[in-house]
């Protein structure tokens, strides 16, 4: 069975782009995808969802809140961040309140990919820049 | 000296009030880069990565422009992360500076193009500030060769002294009246923003360009004035 | 009485200093802007180009990603334009922009369709960034009107107030499933584009259509976290 990814990042473009991106390899499927905070815990039954890609910067309720709700929620679904923002407090925060790791969206996407897997893996994961960072 | 206290403390509102200024303006252009063009940058990588796979590796020419947008792609997600980390920059060391000047080269011109370059480099650090000076000044002169000049030769030489940097780029091109930089100025803001660039570092800036003849830039920039704490300073008063 | 005058010059040399800073620091981003990310999206606009000629006609899936590629890198210059703008542009007057609106309304509506117009103008003053934001979702709406809806009838309700700008257009045409943009995504780009701009401005975009039942697009852009006056204003306390 493919692993299941939910995507919840209000970009539209590069949101249609990581989907894409994610669904061109074998092993994942992109089960849901949310555009907010609201409309991510609307829509999405996190039980059924084996990694969730959490955007940082989100009108209304931030990624990290996110985080906490998904947390609260479901105890099988691994959050990671995924995000453009290299800000150490954001990093330390979610690292905190349990993300599974901190990917950057500038990364390639290669490095997008292998990121994931590594989550898959069960290893938490930092992207390099991010890593001279903590 | 109740005075002088008072005026002590205006001093220190002033002071603290402007880096506040300052701080905010920055902080604010930070989030739009970071919520427009930052964003536009990576998901052009993701787009980009798709048609890398598409094209066939026998289209050898598809696949040169294509790394060469990918690497333009890559400098403009540095670039942005260059802004957002403003200034925070360590000096840069003279290998460091002639690989980036041949990586931006080698962007910014088309193929046809006969390219001379020269480099003299004394000096072992380089300001971080004039470094990402230096290359702006030559990206925008290297740029505007492309776009107008109609060349297909270009000489640049780069002096790098104890003293002082010294860019010259010379084309072989069509040529323009200096004095359309004044005319076109309000949609046409290059050498404009060169000019001033030079001006704030204290240096010289030098067209000597005539319709039909090509086009010689000269810039130089002295070290003396401008260790960046000292630009900024600068700015400051 | 020599205090309170002292204090007075000392505000006065304050403020004066502090409008200095800004227009310094601005026109300082606003170079930095242009010579590296502007630049950079220029080349790439020229390389985009030659790719373009030379990818076969019939390889529909490598134009399509360059076409989006394009797209991207076209709402890239767009969006450093706009960054350049707001720093270097002063606002619109609400005359200005109600010209603007109806030469635009003029240019994209065939002859044949009745149009009825609201304005609802508040503001006086109208930041330079979200006046060309504005025309450009404006024209996206009109323009996929004119070339999917096969509507007779156009309503279009601009309001204007202090807080916020609204647009609301509706059309008695065809309709569609909203669905479509996701899944036409690739090779159409406009309302994408569209969702990306109003996110950037951090309002809110909603598309109410059904097959058969007619369009209504609805955007509003909130003014506080984007006009750079009322921010500037801010920093002048
Ligand atoms: N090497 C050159 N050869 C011929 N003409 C040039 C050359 N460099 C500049 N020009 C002329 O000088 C004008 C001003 O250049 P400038 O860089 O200020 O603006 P631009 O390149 O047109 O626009 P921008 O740099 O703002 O994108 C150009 O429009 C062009 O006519
Ligand atoms: N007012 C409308 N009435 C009916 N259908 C519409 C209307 N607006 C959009 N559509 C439908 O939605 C689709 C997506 O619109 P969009 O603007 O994203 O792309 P496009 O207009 O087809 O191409 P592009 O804008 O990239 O040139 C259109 O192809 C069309 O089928
Ligand atoms: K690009
Ligand atoms: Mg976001
Ligand atoms: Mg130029
Ligand atoms: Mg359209």
């Amino acid at each position: 069975m493919k692993i299941r990814i939910a995507l919840i990042d209000d970009h539209p473009i590069f949101l249609a782009g990581l989907k894409r991106l994610i669904e061109s390899t074998n092993s994942y499927e992109v089960s849901s995808i949310a555009n907010s905070y609201k409309e991510a815990l609307e829509k999405i039954d996190f039980d059924n969802v084996d990694i969730a890609l959490v955007d940082v910067n989100m009108p209304g309720a931030n990624g990290i809140e996110l985080l906490k709700a998904i947390k609260q929620r479901s105890s099988a679904c691994k959050v990671v961040m995924l995000t453009i923002e290299e800000d150490e407090e954001t990093i330390y925060r979610a690292m905190k309140e349990g993300a599974r790791g901190y990917i950057l969206k500038q990364d390639s996407p290669e490095r997008l990919l292998k990121s994931i897997q590594a989550c898959v893996e069960g290893e938490i994961l930092l992207s390099n820049q991010i890593y001279s960072k903590v | 000296e109740n005075m002088g206290s008072s005026t002590l403390e205006n001093i220190t509102l002033f002071k603290n009030s402007k880096k506040l200024t300052q701080e905010k303006e920055r902080n604010r252009l930070a989030r739009e880069l970071h919520d427009g063009l930052a964003q536009i940058l990576a998901s052009t990588q993701i787009y980009l990565h798709f048609l890398e796979n598409m094209v066939s590796k026998e289209n050898q020419n598809e696949i040169e422009i294509l790394k060469k947008i990918k690497s333009l792609n890559t400098l403009g997600i540095e670039e942005s992360r260059f802004i957002l980390s403003e200034l925070k920059g360590k000096p840069i060391t003279a290998s460091q500076f002639k690989e980036k000047i041949d990586e931006i080269i080698g962007l910014f011109i088309v193929p046809g193009n006969k390219i001379h370059i020269n480099y003299q480099v004394e000096l072992e650090e380089i300001p971080y500030r004039i470094y990402k000076m230096f290359l702006k000044i030559l990206q925008e002169i290297l740029s505007n060769i492309q776009k107008h000049a109609q060349a297909s030769l270009i000489n640049i030489h780069i002096t790098n002294s104890k003293r002082q940097m010294i860019l010259s780029v010379e084309d072989n091109g069509i040529g323009f009246d200096p004095q359309i930089i004044d005319e076109k100025g309000a949609e046409h803001f290059g050498l404009q923003n060169l000019q001033e660039r030079v001006r704030i570092l204290k240096g010289k800036f030098i067209i000597d360009s005539k319709s039909g003849r090509g086009t010689k830039i000269m810039v130089k920039i002295p070290y003396e004035e401008n260790d960046s704490s000292i630009v900024w300073e600068g700015l400051e008063k």
